[in-house]
This record gives C-alpha cells, structure tokens and sequence, in this order.
C-alpha cells in the first residue's frame, strides 16, 4: 500500500473485476458463471425436489443445502478432490445464509440444492460463491423475499481495504467476509479473522456493504441480460 | 454436504420460549445478559500435556492438550503448528452419533481455533526445535461430555483453561527439561442467539433449540475483535451486531478473571 | 515385586484405590464417573429407546449397544479419534457381557446405549468401563438380573496378583481380565492372554472373582450414595 | 460392489428413441456417423500447469493438469508418473452424487487414462529431474460440469487438450525456468452406442438412456488402435466392431483437426 | 519369443494349462475353483434373492452384481485389502458381460450376486474370473442364454499370441481381454490397451475367440463332472 | 459400535436344537466332544510367503503370510513385527456383506493374533534385519471360503500350518538366500459353545447360530494356557470353563499331531 493506491492498482475501497453470466448450464435448473479477480466460479441449482432418503425430509419446509467444492486444480497445489474441514464449514455457513433468503416454507420435504464449484481461486471464493449461488436461484426460479450477495472487507498495513486478494489476505491482519439481503441490508453471513479494535471493525462492515451493493448491481445485470438475451432469441 | 437429521422441537414449547421472550423473560429465569454459573478445572488428567472440563450450567466439556514433534510448514520454518478438534460423541446427548465429525463439530472446532490462533495465545515462535526441521505441534481436543448448549463459549474456555496449564514435555524426547508450554493472553468467546427479536448471552439448549441466529465474537484482552462467527438462518442489523459486540466486551472481562484466578 | 510388596507399595491381592460416583451428568439417563488407579473414566447410558434404522431392531428384545472409547488425550501418544481395531474389540466384548444381566425381552425393538469414554488411561481400562458401565445402567434404571463388576488378575515375576498397574502389564507374563455376575459368581467376560499353567489360571480366576467381590460394593455404595443425596436435597 | 441406484427411463421415450431408430433416426436429428458441435478452450485457468473446457453439444467438461515432484517407481526410475482422476459432482445432472467416486467415474477415468498412457502422449523420460530420486508427477483431474451424454470422449479430448498447453512448473521448486509438458500426438477417443442394432457415434444423454451396448476406442495420430473400452450387458458381434473402428478413424482424424487448431 | 515358442514353451496360439472344478463350496448357491497358468480363482454366486435395500432393486429385472476380489498374499507384494480402482472396473465389466447372457427379466426386484476371488494371480486374472463366474452361474442354476467364457490374445515381440504369461503381458505390446457368448460368438467384453494395427487386432480378436471356444469345452467337462459324481454317488 | 443386522433362527429349528441338547445330541450326530473332519492342505500358493487352506467339516478358510521390511516398533528395536487381518467375505457366506471388517471379523482377527502372539509362535527376535532400521514385517491374512461354523480355530489352524511352511524372501530385496520363517511351536485353538447348558466342542453353523456362550481356548505344547476368549451373552460357571480347559487339553494334542504331519 502506497499513497492510499494497493499493491495491484486498486483504491482502499474499490472491487476488483466481477463478471457475471447467468443461465450457462444445460441441465442445472438455474446456474451462474462468476469471475471475480482471479476467482473463476461455476454454480448451480437443483431442485425444489423431493428430499431424499426420506428421513431428513422436514414436513414443515424445504432443506437449502449449498455445497462448496473446490476442484483439485483450483489451487496452487492440487488438492485432493472430496470435502476438507475448510469445505465443509463454508458449506454449512453459505447453507444457513441463502436459507435466510429463501421461502423454504413453500416446498415441505423438498430440498434445494446448491452446488458451487470453484475452477479457480483467489482470494474471497466464498463471497464469489454465494453471489454466484444467488443468481443461480434466482436462475431457478425459487422464491426469495430479496437476492443475496456477498463481499469481503479487510486490513491490510493498518488500513481498511475491500475485498483483499490473495496475497493481500495471507499479509493482512483481518478479513471479514459477510453476506447481505440487499434491500434491508440485513447480515445473512459474518466471519472474522485477525484483528480489528471495535472502530475499525464499523468502519469495515460499512465497507463491506457498499462492496456488496455495487456487487448486487452486477448480479440483477446478470439476470436482465439473461431475459435480454432470450428476448433477442 | 451432510444434512443432519431434522430437530423437531414441540409447538408448545416453541410458543411458550416465544411468549416469554416477548416479555424480556428466559426459559430458566436468567436476565438476557446473564451467563449461567461457570466452573473452571485445570490439570485433572495424567496423560494430557495439559487438561481442563469447564461446565457452564449443565454443559460439561473436557479439552486435552498433547504435543508431538514435527517438520514445521515450509513458509513458518522457525515456527510450531498446531491443531484443534472437536467430538460430539453420544455420551453428551441423544441427539448426537458416533462416527467422523459432522459439519456442527467441524465448525465449532474451526471457530474454537480461530479465536485461539488470532489471538496469538501460543506463542508459535517459542516452539521451535531445529528450524525447519523440528517444532512442537499442539494438538487441542475437546471431547463434549454433556450438552446442554452454548457449546462454542464452553469449548473456547477449555481449550483456554487446558492450554494454560500445559507442559511441553521434552523429557519424553530426550530434549532436556520439561517446560510450560509458552502462551500469551487467551481470546475470551461470546455467543448470543437471537430468538423473537430476543437477543440474549450463553444460550441453553433450550433456547438454541429455537433460536434463529446465532453470533459469537472472541475478544482479546485489549477489547479487540480477533474471530466472529455467525451463524444460522437468520439475520441481524449492523445495530444489533454492534450491540453484542458490546454486550460481550462486559461478559469477557468477567470471564478473563475467572480463567485467570 | 520384593518380599511379596508390589512396586507401588500393594499386596499381591489388593486393588488400586477406587472412587465411584452415579449421576453424574445431566443429559444422559444414567451416568457413572469413576476412577481406578490412573483410570478416568465416565460411562452414560441412554434408553431403552427406539432402535434406528428400523432394520437394526430385534422383535423380540432390546439390543445392548456399549461403544467403548478413548479420547486422544487418554494416552500417552494422542491417539486419533475414532474406533480403533482394539475399541471395535472391547465394545463388542462389552456389550456382550452387559447383555447377560439385562433383561432386554422387556424392551422388543428398542436399543440401549452405553458409552464408557476413557478420559485417563493406566491398565484395565475394560474392566474400569464395565463397572462404571453397570452403576451407569442401575441409575438409569434399566432392569437387571444383577450388577455387572470386573476385574482383571494376572501375573507378574511368575506370582499370581490382582489387578495389574500399566508397568505390570507391560513386563508381566499375563493379564486376565473377567466380568462376573456378583450373586452367581457367573463369568459374563473372560479374555487371557500371556502365559499360563491351569494351576495358576485357577488361582487368577479366584482371586479376579476376590477383586470383583470387593468393587462390587464399591458400585453398590456409589448407588446408594446417590439416593442419599437426593434425600438430603 | 456398489450398486448404482436403477435408472429408470419411461417406457414412452423408449418406444419413441426405438421406433425412430428403426427408421435410422435420431432423436436430435444427427446422422448414425455425426458429432454434435465439439468446442474446446484451452488453457482458461491460472492455478492449473494446464487446462481445457471442451463442449460436445450441451456436454460440458473441465480439465485441469497440476504436477508435483515425487520418486519414481522403483521398476521405472528414469520415467515420470501420471495420475488421472475424474469426478462426477452433482452440479452436472440430477442423478450425480457427492461422495467418492462411483463405478462410472472410476471407469472413466481409467479408460481416459489408458488412452493417454498407451499412447504415449506424455513423454515420460522426459519427466525426471533426477534419477531414482525425483520425477515430474502429472495428475489430470476431469471434472464434468454438465452432462449430457458422451463423457468419454468430452473427457478423452479434454485431457488431451489441458496437456497440450501444460507447463511443467521447475520455476516453484527453484529448479530452473518453466518448460513445457513434453508431448507427442494425442489419443483420440471415438465412442459408440447401439440401440435396436442402431449403432450411432456419440451417444446424446437421451441415447445412452436406452443403450444396450457401448464402445470406445482410442486411436493415434496412424490410425491405429491403443485403447478399447466395451460396456453395457448388450453384445457387438465381430463384424459390427470392425465396422466401429472404421467409422472411428475418420471421426478420429476430425476431432485430431479440431484439436491441433 | 524364439523359432515361433514362447518363453514357456508354448506356441503362439496355445492356452496355459487350465483345470476347472464346479460345484466346490457347500453355503454358495453355485460355485467354480479354477486354475488357469499361476491363477487360482475361487468363484461362488448366490441368488436370485431379493435385493437390499429396497431402493436399488429394479422392478423390471435382476441386478447383476459381480464382485472381483483379489486376497491380499494373491500378488508379489501383499495388496491391502478392499477394493482398489482396478477392482471396481473390472467388478463393472464383469458385471456388465455376465448380465449380457442372463435371463434377468425372470427375476424382477432380485439380485444376482456373484463371488470373484483371486487366491493366487498370475495374468488374466479376469477372463479366468468371468470363466469361473460362468461355471458358478450354471452350478447354481440360473438361467442363461448361452455359458460365457473369455480368453485374452496380446501382441509380444509384434507377434499376436493367445493367453498372455505374466512376463509377456509386462514386456508386450498389448493385450486384449474379451469374453463371448460362445453360440453366437457376440462379444460381452471387450477390452484393450497397448498398440495394435487393425489388422492386428482382427488377427488378436480371431485368436482369442480360438481360445474362447477351447476353454468353453473344459467349462462344459467341469458341469458335466460333476453330474457324473453325483450320478456314481 | 456397528450393530450387526439380527440373525433370525427360525423358532422351530430353535426348539429342534434345544430338544436334541436336552438329550445330549448334536444336530449332526457327532458327540460333544467331537470335532468335524479336519482337513489341512499347506503351501498351496505361488505369491503368498506361506500358505493353507483349512476345513474343518464344510468350513473352508484360506491363509496366507505375506512379509515386508518396514522399521521395527521404538521399544523393540531389535524385533520384528506381525499382523493379523480377517476378512468374511460375501462368497463365503448369504449373510457376509463386503466392506471394511465388521466387529465379528475384528474379533476373530485378534483372537487368532494373540494365540500366536503370546505362544511366542514366530521368533520375533530372528525377524531383525538392522538393529532398529530395518525387521521383517510379517502379515497373516484370513481368507474365510465357506462358511459353516467354528471360524475361531479354523482361522487359527490355518494361520499356524500357512507359517509353518513361509520362507522370508530375503532375495526378493537382494538381502542374501530365502530362508524359512523363524517357528517355534504353535498354538492351538480350541472352541466351544454352550446352549441349554450343553457344552459342545468345534460348533457348527446351527449350532452357533444357538449358542448362548462361547469360549476359546489356545494351548501351548506344554497345555499351558496361551489365549483365551469368551464370548456372546450367555455366562460360564468357573467350573465349566475349568472343564473346558480339560477338555481341550486333548483336542490341542490331536489337532497338534495333524498340523505337525
């Protein structure tokens, strides 16, 4: 960090490229192609559908179940294909987040569910993710009360940044990644690593957010072009 | 993912908690900032490198600390390593299984060690054998023993209690005198849930049974923020964030004093 | 082993010291802590309840389902979670001998689980497991013919002694752990293994059944300690 | 085993893909001997040493190509080593599973992999770095993203794709400046289904449904046979597999087209 | 390869020796020891049965469900136990190629399960499984419409040779493993790796059908055998 | 713990057994006393260090030792080691499922072990290669075939007699000439089960599948006691198990004498 300019170019609270495209898959019911920075990240979703086997079908709502996978080539070194301790808690905290969106109370003994796939990876999948997951159910047609979407603030050199890259995570002195329902500005996700004095911690939520409503204009692109596109068709 | 078995709580009970968080009122009579009585125990086990069972009411957990020697990672060469998990096994409630950990497990292990590597508690520089060759590596286990809720508060303050009475034992490795393994100040974990619009410290099971969100926040001695975890369906304001934040730095000094008498 | 004094200062038929307690946790529906020599060791019962999936009930009785476990910090090298081929072993043995005394017709379909969770190790940790295990079942309540107890002999220095420290164990010739049915005198467990004549695995065998004579009242002390804490309260 | 779960194709498609066939048919229209549309990108990836994604049709396939440093096998101590994995994850059908790989995947991957190794695609001698101690050790991961039919071939071609740009990363372990993975000429993959004696080249997802015989080979640059794979209960007779590798060496030379461009 | 004889001393389309046994196991509903070369292979069906769990039967037809094991001292360096990746495909394509003569539509909801297990491997292991299979499907008396048999042909030393030794298939060009209906000669498997013209492979496929139909006699001599020995009994 | 599925006897062969035990009949006419038909077939396979196939009556068990170098255990350096495995595998019985090893098999495993072990069977101390680097590993594995009762001695006969004849494969890792595996004397396993308060020798299927209680027995050369475990729900008086002991004093001398044949 120099002159309030980051290492790659970037001002303290400034994304790096998002690109979006919604409806990729042939099969998926709703999917989305996000690429974020270095991040390259493919979702889908299947469902409402009939939650099987039986027993962990709840009779009063749908199950929202997001699995976060990274492929073994996504990573400096290959990792070995299948769910590490990492994978799966990002898969239960992206679960519980779009559950918060969704209404689940409309499909009893449905599961939806959610895979994200991430090709490539630098730095904030999990934000990358569930904002391509979000698109991808809107995608799908399922029913939310709002169109979730997520970003990193951080601390990199003392100052609050958004949205770190990888080599700005692994120097910084915090990350905080959260998720929103843009309209009431409600948090649906909040992790926090490193350091932050109650101060810093307001001023990078506020971060955070605006991160995320710039971030959200780009997802309802995503999904207008889509109909633009069928439109055109 | 693994999805766990549906937890069905009764109706009735569902809407008595409701009722009575509408009135400001807890299940067993607790103030919405109030913990329930804690109990710390140190160094009870033998063959721990360092040991504690912490009970918050009725939840009883125990954490050991062993070390082991090995290489250290190839960008840390001159540091330890360590490593923390976590066992919900079914002696602790009827609810919980045998076999690998699930997701619940997983998480409450990740937060647990979030709180205990940011905050720096072990002193990773201190437990260096040979650099780049051999270091300590501090294995954290927390073994639940009766679950009656708030488990990350519980889990967090035996891994604390456990770490600060350990010994690294270079007798066993033929590396000169034991010594006390090198810690720091501990993080100090928080947890409210969020039920009704009710947010209220240290939940039971009760109310976690019911609760809509939940966020936990370890605090280090400075007051400063170094793990957060939120979690469940539901959401919170930035208000209500800050509020607990708040909340818990009152709750975290009382705790430090405790761990520490 | 000199002039007949052990090397922690025991007769070659005294046990190591031993503490009992019932109802030690709140979840569970009976519980025992209980420490023997080194041993530490909590054991919980829940049940009878409805044995899941359905494909595993019994129509005619309950199935005894004792999980024996030690935790990684139990032992001096941590010991990775999970059963290991020696827990698998000692479980199975265990639920057996427990299932001698039950009387699981009374409970067709259901289950009753055991847990014995070796929190500290040092020698005899089966038979520390069944004992606590028994007090466990009585203070749940669960119908029996009688209060299993164990007890392990075996043999040092070419002596016959009682109930083996772990440095015993480890250069002795023989450990002979058993589980009797304390009215009867019936053998519920039996394993050997080391080194023999018949004579001298009579004289084991008595003087084990002496041991378990001896915890046995111990066991019936924890109980009754128990209800006179409740009538104190 | 495992026993994959019955796939159940109603009896209405059935007759309909049956009755078309009889007429030489196809249910999207292609000839017995016509690919649906082949698109391959390459190198699309910055952690992969190389990478593809190749469409055939609405099939989609991801390759990625990573290489470790290992020792070389002890019958082999001057030769690298090749691994190849494939993953069938729920994001690319309905039917797909998450868990380790199933029958399907493991036999994708294997024939994939014969294809590439007899072959001789990679050159492995020049994969040592040192004798008997350290080899170059390529792993080829194919990840299918969406399935419609014909995962073969889409995988066969992916892989052979990624390994065309890969680039071996001596620059990580400081041994010097990145090379290129030593290649020579790819494996081409040509798959055949037969249904109601209607043998057609690249089975659609609709087709493989009501498949009762299945075959794969993979041809070199001469046209000559390095890796056969039949599946299915359903029988060729001897005359039908040697009408399969005379169709396949012309798809062969297309496909070799597509992938040199 | 000299003067036309291979290392063993065999010409190029000459089978190892090959000795078959049905009937040879007393639970298994049918069964086949075979030796083939060094290979020794014990094969064992059970079924029709009704397959479990419930959701994997077919309504419409049998499953057939081969298992190829080989014992862990069946191989140079003792092969851990449990199926390995070769395992799992060649459990698939024997599965697949043994379906292929059964009548399976006579046994909607069942599962025919059939045994491989290699005690003691030298090459070919496969086709000799699939041979044995066969002679355990008809021991057992299912219905089939023909009694499969394999055979595998190679190319060493740019010679096409019949039934590849251990030394051949490592030091040669290819090797061609299939199995066939023997009536109507159809392939039920086929497989192929190594480097072969298509001449060549007309050549290896012609020779291998030879050696199909040679071993498919000492199949029948094995069922008839031990009709014989029940008719002397 | 795994719980096995239930083994339903049906109710009428239960009652047949029980009226035959009343009468002090086994269902096969054999006396209480009597063992099966032992069959002992040694060194039958080329791979396997050692080898045995086994039957005693229509039980058929297959053994076979295979030996490795590995690094001997740090508190007995100068020692080689061994290990035991069992597998009961869907050929050998309806009810046998494939999968990692269940209780029963885990049990059967270890018992076989520990007769071996503390019979001082193989000569650990001539398995040593270099002093604390390098020993001989030696691995037993239990192939069960047919599956008609009384696996605990047939596993244990097999094991011994595949021993007997193994040779330690020096050349194989250029260390010199082959040389026989170092044996001392073996133990034998002798088992019993009780049903009806009828207490029979070497059970067969339906009579286990009755059995209240079982007991195993390894003897040394000298009838010393080496091994023993008791099984399933049902008890044993301190008298019936020194009768058992007598019992199989002799068993042990007769199945000696064939083992040594």
């Amino acid at each position: 960090m120099k002159d309030g300019i980051r290492i790659d170019g970037r001002k303290p609270d400034e994304l790096r490229p998002i690109k979006i495209e919604a409806g990729v898959l042939y099969r998926a019911d709703g999917s989305c192609y996000l690429e974020w920075g270095g991040n390259k990240i493919m979702a889908a979703v299947y469902g409402p559908r009939e939650a099987m086997p039986r027993h962990i079908q709840d009779p009063t709502k749908a199950i929202v179940n997001a699995r976060y996978n990274m492929v073994p080539f996504s990573v400096e070194d290959r990792k070995r294909p299948g769910p590490d301790r990492r994978s799966v808690e990002i898969s239960k905290v992206t679960s519980e987040a779009l559950e918060g969106v969704i209404f689940t109370e409309l499909f009893p003994r449905a599961t939806i569910d959610v895979c994200i796939e991430v090709l490539d990876a630098e730095a904030g999948t999990r934000c990358a993710g569930i904002t391509a997951a979000a698109v991808a159910l809107a995608d799908a047609g399922i029913p939310m009360r709002d169109l979730p979407v997520a970003c990193a603030a951080g601390k990199v050199d003392g100052t609050v940044v958004l949205d770190l890259t990888s080599d700005e995570d692994k120097e910084g002195d915090a990350d905080l990644p959260i998720a929103i329902a843009p309209r009431t500005e409600e948090i649906l996700l909040m992790q926090m690593d490193g350091h932050m004095t109650p101060a810093e911690f307001d001023e990078a939520v506020e971060l955070a957010i605006k991160g995320c409503r710039e971030v959200s204009k780009l997802q309802r692109e995503a999904l207008m072009n889509k109909y633009k596109t069928f439109e055109v068709e | 993912m693994e999805i766990p078995e549906v937890k069905r709580v009764s109706a009735v009970k569902r809407d008595y908690l409701a009722r009575l968080a509408k009135e400001g009122k807890r299940p067993d009579g607790r103030e919405p900032d109030e913990y329930r009585p804690i109990k710390i125990e140190k160094n009870i086990l033998r063959n721990a490198e360092g040991s504690a069972r912490v009970r918050i009411g009725n939840t009883m957990v125990m954490a050991g600390v062993k070390a082991d020697i090995g290489e250290p990672y190839p960008d840390s060469p001159e540091e330890g390593a360590m490593s923390t998990s976590a066992e919900l096994p079914p002696i602790a409630s009827p609810e919980f299984e045998s076999g690998p950990p699930k997701p619940d497990a997983i998480e409450l292990a990740r937060v647990v060690d979030r709180g205990i590597r940011e905050s720096g508690y072990i002193d990773m520089s201190k437990l260096c054998i040979e650099p780049g060759e051999k270091v300590w590596i501090v294995f954290i286990d927390l073994h639940v023993l009766d679950y009656d809720g708030n488990l990350f508060d519980a889990c967090s303050l035996a891994a604390s209690a456990a770490l600060q009475n350990a010994v690294l034992p270079y007798e066993k490795f033929d590396l000169g005198e034991n010594k006390p393994l090198p810690v720091t100040s501990p993080p100090i974990s928080c947890t409210f849930v969020k039920y009704e619009d009710f947010i209220v410290v240290d939940p039971s099971l009760d109310e976690e049974q019911i609760a809509q969100a939940r966020f936990t926040v370890a605090l280090d001695k400075e007051g400063n923020i170094r793990a957060i975890q939120k979690g469940l369906k539901g959401t919170f304001t930035i208000q209500e964030i800050k509020n607990i934040i708040n909340r818990a730095q009152i709750h975290a000094r009382n705790i430090r004093k405790l761990l520490e008498e």
